[in-house]
């Protein structure tokens, strides 16, 4: 096994660009989420390393090995799709089997290894049916054990929940983190769903219009979002982003009637900001009510979600809409005046969409 | 109903209309030879079986059929061969060329026989494949080559991409996943396009007439064109002949209508 | 580039094992005769047993090729374009020699067929087989024209036959006025567009002494008054007055099931018709029928078009000499007088005329020796089909439309054929 | 040369190969031989460079002329009508009701048909003596019989009966296609609007209807421009050319009066003839059908 190693890698379909100067590795046994919204480019990029696509410019290497000028059959990486593209006229076994007869594997091996996938995706009971007899889960794991019977260098997983009901989702996703602490595997997962990429990855990649916007662990990403648009994207609800303008001290940032006391975040690096346009973000989760006076922010209560666990508030401050959570037992009712702070370090700065606290 | 009743005779009509003619035919050729020539012509035949006999022994019936049954079929074989390859590049490949190679297929499956029939009859002369089923066959897959491979381009177009690219991951080389993913999955598409095929080489004439003037070699239609003699209108026989060249293609299409209509329809009225 | 051929070679494969299928292995010592089925089929069967039994070794082949005389020409020319040495000897129509001799396909048989054996063979079909001189085939049967009439109606009405056209008109206008049968019809001939058309019109302009075109200068004649007289007497007349008009969709089998079905008073066709038209099985007029040399015009003369086969020998063939040992065979004796006796067709050599065996069996030989020996054969040219479509046309439209003013279709006509003629002139080749 | 440019390559080229040696070389060698004069029965005029005198030749040949006036009235008159027909037969059988599947199968016997077969038959129907036409029309009264093939008038009419009862099944597939691809909620929400059944065939079939309608008239032109088995075994031709057609005409020409360069300049103005057509056809249903077939 090796890992897979991506320099400079873009792509134009015509005058459209897909993907610009992508860079970037993943370790041996790593599990590696690409992230991003639809259209953002991370599909391309998949079929990219998996050779069904041709790059504008660019390497591929898996180990030591370029693979960008082969085919795909010779790169030895196994590719989930999202609809899954089992062989609708053979069965369970056959479409394990397949590449393993490809390769000229004995009958006895062959064998083994389907028996050995099937045990332990547990479809030993399914082996002699054909896929439109199986369940959307079923379906799944026979793609998933269709990659898995070669041992390939790399997985590729092309968001291979997207297509199964909620409950279903959870549990095959963690089904795949067992599986892939059982098998060690070096897998690319490519996915829309920010849950998904938070417990399954390792390392998570953001995508988005092509470029490469933050590459870190799950905490990194959510905690220190290089970028406006990953501070958006990751979090559920969304991170609050207020646009205001930071005084001539570099001290107070104004949005409206909100007043947010910048020192502690910046601390120092104010005045290099000062009189400048900034976006202060604060996640839903970090605001904690104060008295409406002094408070940084005062709105008044539209909507109340109570989600049982959580409570989330929407309140209304000047022009802009915000979220925050309070605790489950806080009596709150609409057209109430809401004060709302939160701790210095938990506050994300950005100027012109780039973060720029520590 | 007045609704109802109109439906019910214009679909009367329209099965007179489509059956009638042919039953007619099919009626002489029961018919004996007085009863052929009877003026007013006498409607119901007395069944009588003899230029079924006289077809089959005396005008060669069975070796023309023979005949037909060998260059409709292996044109039928060598057109799907050949055309599911290029219908594969043509519904996967999208190239300028590959654009502009459809529009000639489409140009050239409406040129008139004649615009080309010389120099093909100079170029089977040539190889020395007149008066031989390769050469007949020859024509007739470059005759149905267009046909088939549009319908074919429409039916794999159809097919899950994701799958051959699947395939293509599990180590398949592109005529592989065409071997065996793509023609496995598109079977009921070639099925289709193999019985137009096939039923276009069975009644083909032109090429047939310019092509095999040898009896022993000839197909059904020219058998039955030149079934009258210098000085003999054996209707008898013909319409024996023609009932008998006629069958297997009526009950194709009464077993496969289905596949046909779409075949026929295939890329050309939808969207 | 790394493509998988595996494919690509099964299909080569198979393309390979379909074409080897199909090329069959011939053997060595065979005549291959391309000809066309005839009745009864025993006769040529017959025939040919008798050459092989006295040739030892050596087996004829047929092809048996389309009985139709325009596909058969066809079939043939297309194997002769071919130079196919498969082809020894073949089946002629009477006018094809010349066209075959010009065009380099038929083998000169002086070296074969000498004069002496040349004036055993009736003349007109011997004519009909010379072109530049030389001759080209020898005939097995003639065709000529002859008149067929109903022996009972015409004795009823105290006609004997007509000796002219006009004459034969008049007859059948009065018969038809007092049989007062709405299905009898006065005249049923071959005036469908195709070359029996030509045979039927060249015994019309011919026997009003006229013609077809001057071979000498190579001009059509077709625009000429006699020949014009002829054609529009056949439309307003023969036609007009006592034809019925699906004449103009008829070729031989249909006009002779006119007659033989006793809704025809005159008929005109070929040799075979005698024997069609006395078998009480085919025809209701058994036994009632007479036959008569064609009427004339008055002043002119009766012509008879020629017809009839003969074998030729292709140039290409490797075994001229054996080939003419088989169509020496089958143009025999033995195999002629089987001809006379037990086909309905007229043999061309002169004694079985004479043959008491065979005038037993066919007594209306005697009268139709006469026709034969007088029989015209159409111009011989190698652009006879061109020549030939051109006529066929105009005699079609001609006789079709009633009206019609044939001036400017005659003159048409004459112009496309001289066109065609004109060829005929260059680089001094006559 | 990229990847797929060559894989495509491959996978066209036995296809292409067919195209090249028996489609696109034959029209440029019948362009060449056109300008030559070559007759076959004459071969020591040998092969002459005559420039364009066999075109000047067509021009002024009447025969030609008529046959191409022919050909023309053929198409005019068979395709408008076969289109009507199909679309009638697809009307109703597109409505549901019992034995339908039956009856679609019937009317596509005629398509089944060989070309060859249907002549013979109409030409026995045509018979001026036992024909079923005449006993259709008269009954016993003999007297009064037609010789349809045999008259000036009528033999073109009898071709293009038999030509229209072959064919107007293959319009009636087109427009069936087409008819079923229209959705049924557009009725139900026309017969809401208070829709009739006139209203919703004039506003909502027939503007739906009309690519069908358009495709199945070019491939019917195109097609009966094609005629040929019908003269040949009907009629040959005659009575006095009424019935000779273009691809009849060149078919005598070039194979059994042997005149190769005059034959093939017949062939290079039928060709000429059915490019035109099919590239109108090209430029109204192309880029629609390109769509349907095309790669991802």
């Amino acid at each position: 096994m090796a890992g897979l190693e991506v320099r400079g890698l873009s792509k134009s379909f015509g005058d459209t660009r897909i993907l610009e100067e992508i860079s970037f590795d993943v370790a041996e046994g790593e599990f590696c989420v690409l992230l991003g919204p639809s259209g953002c480019g991370k599909t391309t990029l998949l079929r990219l390393v998996a050779g069904l696509e041709a790059p504008s410019t660019g390497t591929i290497s898996i180990g030591d090995k370029r693979i960008d000028p082969l085919p795909p059959r010779e790169r030895d990486i196994a590719f989930v799709f999202q609809s899954y593209a089992l062989y609708p006229h053979m069965n369970v076994f056959d479409n394990l089997a397949f590449s393993l007869r490809l390769r000229g594997f004995s009958k006895q091996e062959i064998q083994s290894k389907v028996t050995e996938a099937a045990r332990l995706l547990e479809l030993e009971a399914h082996l002699e049916r054909k896929p439109q007899e199986l369940s959307g889960g079923q379906r799944q794991r026979v793609a998933v054990g269709r990659a898995i019977v070669r041992r390939p260098k790399i997985f590729l997983f092309d968001e291979p929940l997207s297509n199964l009901d909620a409950a279903l989702r959870a549990g095959m996703r963690i089904e795949l983190a067992q599986l892939h602490r059982k098998l060690q595997a070096t897998i690319l997962y490519v996915t829309h769903d920010q849950a998904e990429a938070m417990t399954l990855g390792e390392k998570i990649m953001v995508l988005d219009k092509g470029k490469l916007q933050q590459m870190g662990n799950p905490s990194a990403i959510y905690h220190k979002p290089a970028n406006t648009f990953v501070a958006r994207f990751v979090g559920s609800p969304q991170m609050n982003l207020i646009e205001g303008k930071l005084d001539d001290k570099g001290i107070v940032f104004r949005a409206g009637e909100s007043r947010i006391d910048l020192s502690g975040a910046l601390s120092g690096h104010g005045a290099d900001y000062a009189a400048k346009d900034l976006t202060v973000g604060i996640r839903p989760e970090d605001f904690h009510p104060t008295a409406p006076d002094g408070a940084w922010i005062r709105g008044e209560v539209e909507i109340v979600e109570d989600l049982g666990s959580d409570k989330f508030v929407h309140i209304r401050s000047g022009h802009a809409k915000l979220v925050a959570r309070i605790a489950p037992d806080v009596g709150l009712n609409r057209g109430e005046i809401l004060g709302l702070a939160a701790a210095p370090n938990r506050l994300h700065l950005f100027s012109n969409g780039k973060r720029i606290n520590k | 109903m007045k609704r109802k009743t109109f439906f019910l005779f214009s679909s009367i009509a329209i099965g007179c209309f489509s059956l009638l003619p042919f039953l007619w035919f099919v009626l002489t050729s029961w018919k004996t030879p007085s009863e052929i020539e009877a003026i007013p012509p006498q409607i119901i035949p007395s069944f009588y079986w003899g230029f079924y006999r006289s077809a089959l022994e005396q005008y060669g019936l069975l070796r023309y059929m023979g005949n037909s049954v060998i260059v409709a079929g292996a044109t039928t074989l060598f057109t799907i061969a050949i055309g599911s390859l290029a219908a594969y590049a043509l519904a996967r490949f999208r190239l300028s060329w590959t654009r502009f190679y459809l529009m000639l297929l489409l140009a050239i499956s409406m040129f008139p026989q004649i615009a080309v029939a010389g120099p093909v009859w100079r170029i089977l002369n040539y190889l020395n494949w007149l008066n031989s089923y390769h050469g007949v066959i020859a024509a007739y897959i470059t005759l149905s080559l267009p046909m088939g491979i549009w319908i074919m381009t429409t039916f794999f177009k159809e097919l899950p991409y994701e799958v051959e690219e699947a395939a293509l991951v599990d180590g398949c080389t592109r005529l592989q996943v065409l071997w065996k993913v793509v023609l496995p999955l598109a079977a009921p598409g070639l099925f289709t396009a193999a019985i137009l095929i096939f039923i276009h080489a069975w009644n083909e004439f032109f090429f047939a007439l310019l092509i095999l003037t040898n009896p022993t070699l000839q197909t059904l239609p020219v058998g039955i064109a030149l079934f009258p003699g210098e000085y003999t209108m054996p209707w008898g026989e013909i319409a024996a002949a023609s009932t008998m060249a006629t069958l297997p293609l009526v009950f194709l299409t009464l077993l496969f209508q289905r596949r046909i209509v779409r075949g026929l329809s295939a890329g050309a009225v939808k969207g | 580039m790394k493509f998988s051929h595996k494919g690509l070679l099964d299909i080569s494969t198979l393309v390979g094992f379909l074409l080897l299928s199909c090329a069959a292995g011939y053997a060595q010592t065979q005549v291959r005769f391309v000809t066309w089925r005839a009745d009864p089929q025993w006769v040529w069967d017959q025939a040919i047993a008798d050459f092989e039994a006295q040739n030892p070794g050596i087996r004829v082949v047929r092809e048996v090729g389309p009985h139709s005389s325009t596909e058969f020409h066809d079939l043939l020319t297309q194997k002769l374009k071919n130079r196919d040495p498969e082809v020894d000897v073949f089946f002629m129509d009477v006018i094809w020699p010349a066209e075959f001799a010009a065009a380099g396909w038929a083998l000169p048989l002086e070296r074969f067929f000498s004069r002496a054996e040349q004036k055993e063979f009736l003349e007109a079909a011997i004519q009909a087989n010379t072109y530049q001189g030389q001759i080209f085939g020898v005939p097995v049967f003639i065709d000529a024209g002859l008149l067929y009439y109903r022996k009972d109606l015409l004795k009823k009405y105290g006609f004997s036959p007509p000796r002219t056209w006009p004459e034969l008109v008049d007859q059948a206008k009065t018969i038809l006025e007092k049989e007062k049968d709405p299905q009898l019809t006065g005249f049923s001939a071959q005036f469908k567009q195709y070359e029996g058309l030509v045979c039927n019109m060249m015994e019309y302009i011919l026997s009003n002494g006229g013609s077809l075109w001057d071979e000498r200068e190579y001009k059509s004649t077709l625009n000429l008054p006699k020949a014009k007289e002829a054609v529009r007497f056949v439309r307003d007349r023969m036609i007009g007055e006592i034809s019925h008009r699906g004449v103009m969709a008829y070729q031989e089998p249909e006009s002779l099931a006119l007659f033989t079905q006793g809704r025809a008073i005159f008929h005109r066709n070929w040799p075979y018709a005698w024997e069609a038209a006395n078998d009480p099985k085919k025809s209701k007029v058994s036994g009632r029928v007479g036959m008569e040399a064609l009427p004339a015009f008055p002043g002119g003369k009766s012509v008879a078009t020629l017809g009839g086969w003969q074998l030729g020998i292709s140039r290409f063939s490797r075994k001229p000499d054996l080939a003419w040992k088989f169509v020496a065979s089958m143009t025999g004796k033995e195999s002629q007088r089987r001809i006379g006796l037990f086909t309905s067709r007229a043999p061309t050599r002169k004694q079985l005329y004479r043959d008491p065996e065979i005038l037993k069996k066919n007594p209306q030989f005697e009268s139709e020796f006469q026709t034969f020996l007088r029989a015209v054969p159409r111009p011989r040219t190698p652009v006879y089909i061109p020549l030939s479509n051109i006529m066929q046309r105009y005699f079609s439209s001609a006789v079709v439309v009633p009206n019609s003013d044939l001036d400017p279709l005659a003159s048409l006509a004459s112009r496309d054929m001289d066109r065609v003629l004109d060829l005929l002139r260059e680089k001094g080749r006559p | 040369m990229s990847h797929s440019h060559r894989a495509a390559l491959q996978f066209l080229f036995p296809s292409f190969l067919f195209v090249l040696v028996f489609t696109l070389f034959p029209i440029v060698e019948s362009f060449r031989l056109s300008f030559y004069r070559l007759i076959l029965t004459l071969p020591w005029l040998g092969q002459k460079f005559v420039g364009w005198e066999n075109y000047r030749d067509l021009l002024t040949d009447p025969v030609a002329l008529h046959s191409l006036l022919t050909t023309l009235m053929f198409v005019a008159v068979t395709t408008p009508l076969e289109v009507l027909f199909g679309l009638g037969m697809a009307l109703v059988l597109s409505e549901s009701f019992r034995g339908r599947g039956y009856l679609r199968a019937i009317v596509l016997v005629p398509w089944a048909i060989p070309t060859v077969v249907s002549s013979q038959m109409w030409r026995f129907i045509f018979n001026d003596r036992y024909g079923l036409f005449n006993f259709f029309l008269f009954g016993d009264d003999t007297s009064r019989y037609l010789a349809p093939l045999a008259d000036l008038s009528l033999a073109p009419i009898a071709i293009i009966v038999a030509e229209i009862w072959k064919t107007s099944s293959f319009a009636f597939l087109i427009i069936l296609a087409g008819l079923q691809a229209i959705p049924t909620d557009l009725y139900e929400a026309a017969s809401m609007d208070g829709a009739t059944v006139w209203q919703k065939f004039r506003y909502v079939t027939l503007p739906l209807l009309k690519p069908a309608l358009l495709l199945a008239l070019l491939f019917r032109t195109i097609d009966a421009l094609r005629v040929f088995d019908l003269v040949f075994v009907m009629t040959q031709g005659g009575p006095a050319d009424a019935t000779n057609v273009l691809q009849f005409y060149g078919y005598k020409k070039s194979f059994a009066e042997g005149m190769i360069g005059y034959g093939s300049a017949i062939s290079v103005v039928v060709f000429f003839l059915s490019l035109l057509l099919s590239l109108i056809y090209i430029r109204s249903m192309g880029s629609r059908m390109l769509q349907t077939v095309e790669a991802r």
